[in-house]
């Protein structure tokens, strides 16, 4: 059945993409390729009709981002979205740290709708909207 | 045109030491034996990102000053504050880190490390059960059980299989999966396949030689003889992919699933027939398997330390371990990430007495994380101002965080730009370290290597070392004459 | 400046000055045989007693085992933490010092030059940057070889020259000074989870035993000509009746020819003197142990003595450390590393009324009261196993004063009062048996010619102490004396006055020392010793060395080898 | 009574330790005022921080009217008398306190009763987490004494609890009772994830909903009450389970039959 958004569950984490673009630097297309997409169970792809490369809007208690939405390659990991460490990540990772200093980089809740006419912030544009530098 | 050979790799914890660089005309033209990242590092000292000067924000702005002007106003920002932080770390030498603690300490403020947002939680897991672990070389010898848990060392740490684990050769232990490699090797009769399986590109060419994630059901393989590799995941990872089986736990019950195995260690029953998603009986034949190795390995990531339960999970995990030792050999080990993050508690707990979230106001080395940890003052907003050198909290810690670090004068010192160096108010451009400044730097089992200086840094920039000291003599001439002045 | 120490009360006992009043004087941090008074600064010791600075020859301060120790540790540091000062870094102490802390508080009891007996080749780096970072101290430190392949390898083969060519390599690249072994054969065999269990078991895979293993490297280190004896924690340490084990062990040793010298030091003596079957009847070994050592001349040993604190314990010898962990269920440190040694760290609490902790305690004293030769012991608590260093004054107090010992014997528990053999020891060391077993006997030991004395020529390291041996009975007045040697009323380190009063006046860097032995043929390093390096470990040949930038004030000695 | 009004709103920690009734008995209003606090790495007075007054009412013997969320350490190692806090209050209040009474009508930060030997702390509010818990690395957690909480506590409560009792009117967050080896914990409303994981003794008692108990927890029996202290009993019935069977297995899971028909599948194995 179609839905217009899901309620799923986001994990950040590494890729190799994302170590290679951190490495050249992040000012790099490699790292605003790598860490400005998501990877998505097919099955709740399918349930936003979404195509690979499509973008979506991912909303949680923090703020909310728009990313590229791409198929996870390799089994299943329905309820789940996975984004690359990087500033989009962390737009809206929960800040809780369950006081020993890390905040929860995996687990968040995060409501996962199409976006597709809303644009990818630059990391400067994104710099910007956040901090006002 | 020159060979460097025995390069320390300044990228990951693995911190490979046997890349052979290729010097043409003052910088790196080729980079042989390392992975993807590795001679994407190598590579990046003559991109278009480094920083080339040091930077004031002025009319909020950046504009260019001299390294002298920079040195001055950072001393003074860091003197005068009442709760500053000094973050980061990891991407630097132990040479650097040392001086840190001494800022740190000149200036009664906070020093936290990358760790805090990585492996943080293994070290507070350690310091509540401790640790039984061993340097790599000893799992390459010895290892014939491998398990990766919540990690995934083909993206993050590539060369990690083939150097130390299930692709080596070590004295009562071969490597099992060399033969295959190579099969894949010349089917693709490419000689870069290699690094290119390693960035991904390959692997819809991967056949399918794990068993079905659906299935989840332990193979035969676990009865063989020789080198076994499991993988755990809440999702099918690259090393997945490669693994003799791979489990798949349903994401935030790695703390049940590790608790309900070790219940099945001491020959205990469970009044249930499911932990995360993983029959019980599936759970049992791991668990043969794990007692009936030579000497077996865990090796974990943020997939345990970042979800549900943190460094409680590592914590059981390790209670694991030791439970495994009544029974055979058994090592744990954190995959760190950065190549230095293990110098920099290292370092900060041979000098203060702990390793990270060290909170120097009082005059004396506090530690508490979730009281002195930066993620936290940040959030409690109580710091008034931020030294940042060596990592990019703007891109790592969560927005909310972010914000109060910004809100209060931000030195940064970074060899390349990065969303930090980008918001920052001064803004040094420093020499690479491990590429153009030689230093040191611990591997992910503690192991010391030396990093080499490889090319000359471009004209007139200074090192992480070289900055730190300055400031910390001009932080040190500026309380001196507060004191005379009083 | 010159410097002249006025009228004190000298104890040099390599110097055979027995609490003599005279004038120490110092130029360019030597001692010399005189100095002009009006141009000098005067220290006036009249009533105070003089020693040669302090010489620890076993304690863990540095390196990849300490490091992690303090790293479990937050709960012992908390306890105990240090502000900085104008001259002074900040830190925390308590069983495991921080670097800084650890220098401060050992020059405030006298000391002048500690050993650090434990270090694993491949992290040897680690030890020396932490090294650097422990002032006012003149440091070494002994790399473990007894389990290193190519020690059991060439000792196998029967191979001495190559062993001994190997070892010598080994000492120069981790810039060691001394042959460390650990539970020889026991800590290869931990890497499968093994151990061995006399000095003639046979090591898995290796084709060789403890024995050959102690008396192979025995030999090496005379070939090589090695200012100290192999430095040796026995097989067994830390079980019941393992003292049939240590004497087998000094038995062995026997058979290397010792022109008079050592042949080895066995260190924590205490933890190989018991005797008994199991933990429910251990009793002390003491007895027999002394009366060996009493009549052989190749043995030395240092004492490990237990305090009655919370401690941390760390050593190469894993599987003893697993032992302890099955006994405390506290957390518990293993870490094995590749092609040569292994390592573990449990924190550990002795206390008065635990009756295996009693017995422990009462060893300790019995071997050194018992031995009749000072030169032959030395006071160590093998820091911070068996107590932190800092707890160095209160044995003292028991070694010179039997008063001390029956205030803290009868608060031991029952059964280790009943057990002990120190009722019937009346001895009591003098400040000259003191300054032997403290310096004098440990700089010989070491072959440190320029410590331990305050002959012209020496190092000025110099303790100078607020007690008057001629009025105060320090057998009476033990509480006196322990204030007077827990803080110095001057610690001198290279003419240098580092302490007055107890309280830090200026940082020193202090060496670290190394031997450096030239053997007529040294180890090829062709193609073929990289390959089979890359074999054996997991780093790069030439990543392997200690190179001259870790080593903050190198002081390399120069040995001629026989091979 | 000593009346202290935070003076500003803190942007910085201030370490306070001085703020107990064992400190302050018998010192004039001067002395008080010139005890030494930590603002940041600033050294401060205690009077250049907060209003000081002395009034002639017995007790309590200090009460802090405001908001001292940034204040550490109040009634560090108090023995005796009794501190009212009108407003939230920060972190380690009342750590390794052995005597006396602390009343918050308000919130607590983390490691509130840290290391608690004895005494009584009542929260009105909420507290953090870490309550009653250890200091880092250290195995040795509430010793004794009561500490009760209106509102909900955060997570890792009463780690390496021994003995003591600790009452929340409220919920709990995860790993309460975690490594727990004597004394009791009656959570009235609902609790967290890994509820007394790794415990080896004392008693946990869950009124309300407990939605997922760790898998190595075994139905022992099931029970109509549970005494939580002298004169005072839980009404249940309770399934009580024994557990962590990954460790000894001795320790004692009271968990509301009522609230919790999920757990019915349990009873199969009695």
């Amino acid at each position: 059945m179609v839905q217009e958004k899901l309620n799923l569950t986001l994990l950040t984490g590494r890729t190799i993409e994302q170590g290679v673009g951190k490495e050249s630097g992040k000012g790099t297309q490699e790292y605003f390729q790598s860490t400005t997409m998501v990877y998505m169970d097919e099955t709740d792809m399918n349930k936003l009709e979404l195509r690979n490369n499509d973008h979506v809007l991912l909303s949680t208690e923090e703020g909310s981002v728009v990313l590229r939405a791409v198929r996870h390659p390799r089994g299943a990991m329905p309820g789940l979205v996975y984004i690359p460490y990087g500033p989009w990540a962390n737009a809206i990772c929960s800040t809780k740290t369950t006081s020993i200093g890390m905040p929860s980089f995996k687990g968040t809740p995060v409501e996962v709708q199409p976006a597709l006419n809303q644009p990818i912030l630059t990391l400067k544009e994104l710099l910007r909207k956040e901090f006002g530098r | 045109m020159s060979i460097v050979k025995s390069v320390t790799c300044p990228v990951c914890g693995c911190l490979c030491d046997d890349i052979e660089l290729t010097i043409a005309d003052g910088a790196v033209a080729q980079v042989k034996n390392g992975c993807a990242m590795c001679e994407a590092k190598f590579f990046s000292h003559n991109n278009k990102h480094r920083i080339t000067t040091p930077l004031m924000r002025k009319d909020g702005e950046l504009v260019p000053v001299s390294y002298d002007e920079a040195i001055q106003k950072s001393a003074e920002i860091l003197a005068n504050a009442t709760y500053p932080i000094l973050y980061g770390w990891s991407s630097t030498d132990c040479e650097a880190q040392r001086i840190g603690v001494a800022l740190a300490e000149e200036v009664g403020g906070v020093l936290d490390n990358t760790a805090v947002v990585c492996h943080g939680p293994s070290i507070l897991g350690v310091q509540d059960v401790g640790i039984p672990t061993c340097t790599l070389g000893q799992v390459r010898h010895r290892a014939d059980l491998i398990i990766y848990w919540g990690c995934d060392p083909w993206s993050a740490h590539p060369r990690h299989l083939e150097r130390y684990t299930s692709f080596t050769d070590g004295r009562f232990e071969g490597s099992e999966w060399k033969s295959y490699i190579n099969k894949v090797k010349a089917a693709a009769g490419k000689k870069k396949l290699r690094s290119l399986e390693r960035k991904g590109i390959l692997k819809e060419r991967h056949p399918h030689i794990a068993p079905s994630v659906n299935d989840n059901k332990p193979p035969e393989i676990l009865n063989k003889k020789g080198r076994k590799l499991i993988v755990v995941d809440v999702r099918k990872s690259m090393t997945a992919e490669v693994a003799d089986y791979f489990l798949q736990v349903e994401y935030g019950k790695d703390y049940e699933l590790i608790q309900a195995v070790r219940a099945l260690v001491k020959d205990q029953e469970l009044d249930v027939e499911k932990v995360a998603g993983v029959p019980v009986e599936y759970l049992q034949q791991l668990v043969d398997a794990m007692t009936s190795c030579e000497f077996g390995v865990i090796f974990f990531g943020m997939g345990l330390t970042q979800s549900a339960g943190k460094f409680r999970n590592i914590d059981v995990a390790i209670s694991l371990v030791r439970d495994l030792n009544m029974r055979t050999k058994f090592a744990i080990m954190p995959m760190r990430g950065h190549f230095n993050v293990t110098g920099a508690n290292t370092v900060f707990t041979w000098q203060s007495g702990y390793p990270y979230g060290i909170d120097f106001s009082m005059g004396y080395p506090r530690y508490n994380p979730g009281e002195t940890t930066v993620v936290d003052i940040l959030m409690r907003e109580e710091s008034d101002a931020g030294l940042v050198i060596a990592s990019d909290p703007v891109s790592n810690f969560p927005r909310r965080a972010v914000e109060h670090l910004v809100k209060n004068p931000l030195i940064v010192i970074d060899p390349h730009m990065n969303a930090t160096s980008l918001v920052g108010d001064i803004v040094f451009p420093a020499s690479i370290v491990g590429i153009e400044k030689a230093g040191t730097a611990y591997r992910m089992d503690h192991v010391p290597l030396p990093l080499k200086k490889v090319v000359d840094p471009p004209e007139g920039l200074l090192s992480d070392e070289e900055i730190l000291s300055r400031i910390l003599n001009e932080v040190r001439n500026i309380k001196l004459k507060t004191l005379e002045v009083a | 400046m010159d410097l002249l120490i006025k009228n004190g009360f000298v104890f040099d006992p390599l110097n055979g000055v027995n609490g003599d009043k005279m004038d120490i004087a110092i130029r360019n941090g030597k001692i010399v045989e005189s100095v002009t008074e009006r141009t000098s600064k005067i220290i006036d010791a009249t009533g105070l007693t003089v020693f040669p600075g302090g010489v620890d020859i076993h304690t863990h301060i540095a390196g990849a085992e300490v490091n992690t120790g303090r790293l479990v540790r937050p709960e012992d540091h908390e306890k105990d933490f240090v502000r900085k000062t104008a001259n002074t870094r900040s830190g925390v102490g308590y069983s495991i010092p921080s670097t800084f802390i650890t220098g401060y508080r050992y020059s405030r009891m006298g000391y002048t030059t500690v050993m650090n007996p434990s270090m694993a080749p491949l992290e040897a780096k680690h030890t020396h940057e932490e090294l650097n970072d422990i002032p006012m101290l003149d440091k070494a430190t002994y790399p473990l070889l007894g389990d290193w392949w190519l020690v059991l390898e060439n000792l196998s083969k029967g191979d001495f020259e190559e062993c001994a060519r190997y070892v010598a390599w080994m000492l120069r690249i981790t810039k060691g000074y001394a042959i460390k072994i650990v539970n020889p054969g026991g800590l290869e065999s931990w890497g499968f989870g093994r151990n061995v269990h006399s000095i003639d078991d046979e090591v898995p895979n290796f084709c060789i035993t403890p024995r050959e293993i102690m008396c192979g490297l025995a030999k090496v280190n005379k070939m090589l000509n090695l200012p100290h004896a192999i430095h040796l924690h026995t097989n067994n340490l830390g079980i019941p009746g393992n003292y049939t084990t240590t004497l087998e062990t000094m038995k062995c040793l026997e058979s290397i020819p010792n022109d008079g010298k050592p042949v080895a030091h066995i260190t924590h003596l205490q933890f190989s003197s018991f005797a008994g079957e199991d933990w429910g009847t251990l009793t002390s070994g003491a007895e027999e142990i002394t009366k060996y050592i009493n009549n052989h001349d190749h043995i030395t040993f240092d004492m490990g003595q237990i305090i009655f604190t919370d401690t941390t314990t760390m050593t190469a010898d894993g599987p003893f450390e697993y032992t302890l962990y099955q006994l405390s269920g506290h957390k518990w440190v293993n870490s094995d590393v590749e092609t040569e040694t292994s390592g573990g760290i449990i924190p550990f609490r002795y206390k008065r009324k635990n009756p295996v902790n009693a017995i422990q305690w009462s060893i300790g004293l019995e071997l050194a009261l018992m031995t009749k030769n000072p030169w032959k012991v030395f006071m160590t608590t093998d820091h911070p196993n068996a107590g932190p260093f800092t707890a160095y004054p209160k044995i003292l107090a028991w070694l010179v004063s039997k008063k001390a010992r029956e205030a803290t014997f009868k608060r031991l528990h029952r059964k280790g009062q009943r057990r002990s053999l120190l009722p019937s020891i009346t001895r009591e060391l003098s400040l000259y048996d003191l300054a032997i077993v403290t310096r004098a006997g440990q700089a010989k030991s070491l072959g440190l010619k320029e410590k331990g004395h305050l002959g012209v020529g020496a190092d000025a390291d110099i303790a100078i102490f607020n007690l008057n041996p001629e009025k105060v009975d320090i057998a009476q007045k033990y509480k006196t004396f322990r204030r007077a040697f827990s803080n110095v009323a001057y610690t001198i380190k290279g003419g240098k006055v580092l302490v007055k009063d107890g309280e830090v006046l200026q940082q020193s860097a202090g060496k670290t020392m190394w031997v450096d032995v030239q053997t007529s043929q040294e180890v090829e390093v062709d193609e073929e010793i990289k390959r089979k390096f890359r074999e054996y470990w997991t780093v790069e040949f030439d990543n392997y060395p200690v190179s001259d930038h870790y080593l903050k004030n190198s002081s390399p000695i120069t040995i001629k080898a026989d091979v | 009574m000593i009346v202290l009004t935070p003076l500003k709103k803190y942007q910085y920690p201030i370490i306070a330790e001085c703020i107990t009734p064992d400190v302050f008995q018998g010192k004039t209003k001067e002395e008080l005022s010139n005890l030494p606090v930590w603002e940041g790495n600033k050294k401060r007075k205690l009077g250049e921080l907060f209003k000081i007054d002395v009034t002639s009412v017995k007790s309590p013997d200090i009460t802090i009217i405001g908001d001292v969320i940034k204040v550490k350490r109040i009634g560090w190692g108090m023995t005796q008398g009794e501190i009212v806090v009108n407003g939230n209050v920060g972190m380690h209040l009342g750590k390794k306190m052995s005597g006396g009474k602390i009343v918050v009508n308000g919130n607590t930060e983390g490691w509130t009763g840290s290391q608690m030997k004895g005494g009584l702390i009542e929260i009105k509010g909420n507290a953090g987490d870490y309550l009653g818990s250890p200091y880092r690395g250290s195995t040795v957690g509430m010793r004794n004494g009561k500490i009760i909480v209106h509102g909900n506590v955060g997570s890792d409560a009463a780690i390496y609890m021994k003995s003591g009792v600790i009452k929340i009117h409220g919920n709990a967050d995860s790993f309460m009772g975690f490594r727990m080896t004597g004394g009791v914990i009656h959570i009235e409303k609902n609790a967290g994830t890994r509820l007394g994981a790794c415990m080896t003794g004392g008693k946990i008692v869950v009124s309300g909903i407990l939605k997922n108990i760790m898998p190595t927890f075994a139905l022992e029996l099931i029970k109509g009450k549970v005494k939580i202290e002298t004169g005072e009993k839980a009404v249940g019935p309770f399934y009580v389970f024994l557990g962590d069977l990954a460790e000894t297995g001795k320790g004692k899971l009271f968990v509301s039959k009522e609230k919790n028909p999920q757990m019915s599948q349990y009873e199969r194995f009695l």
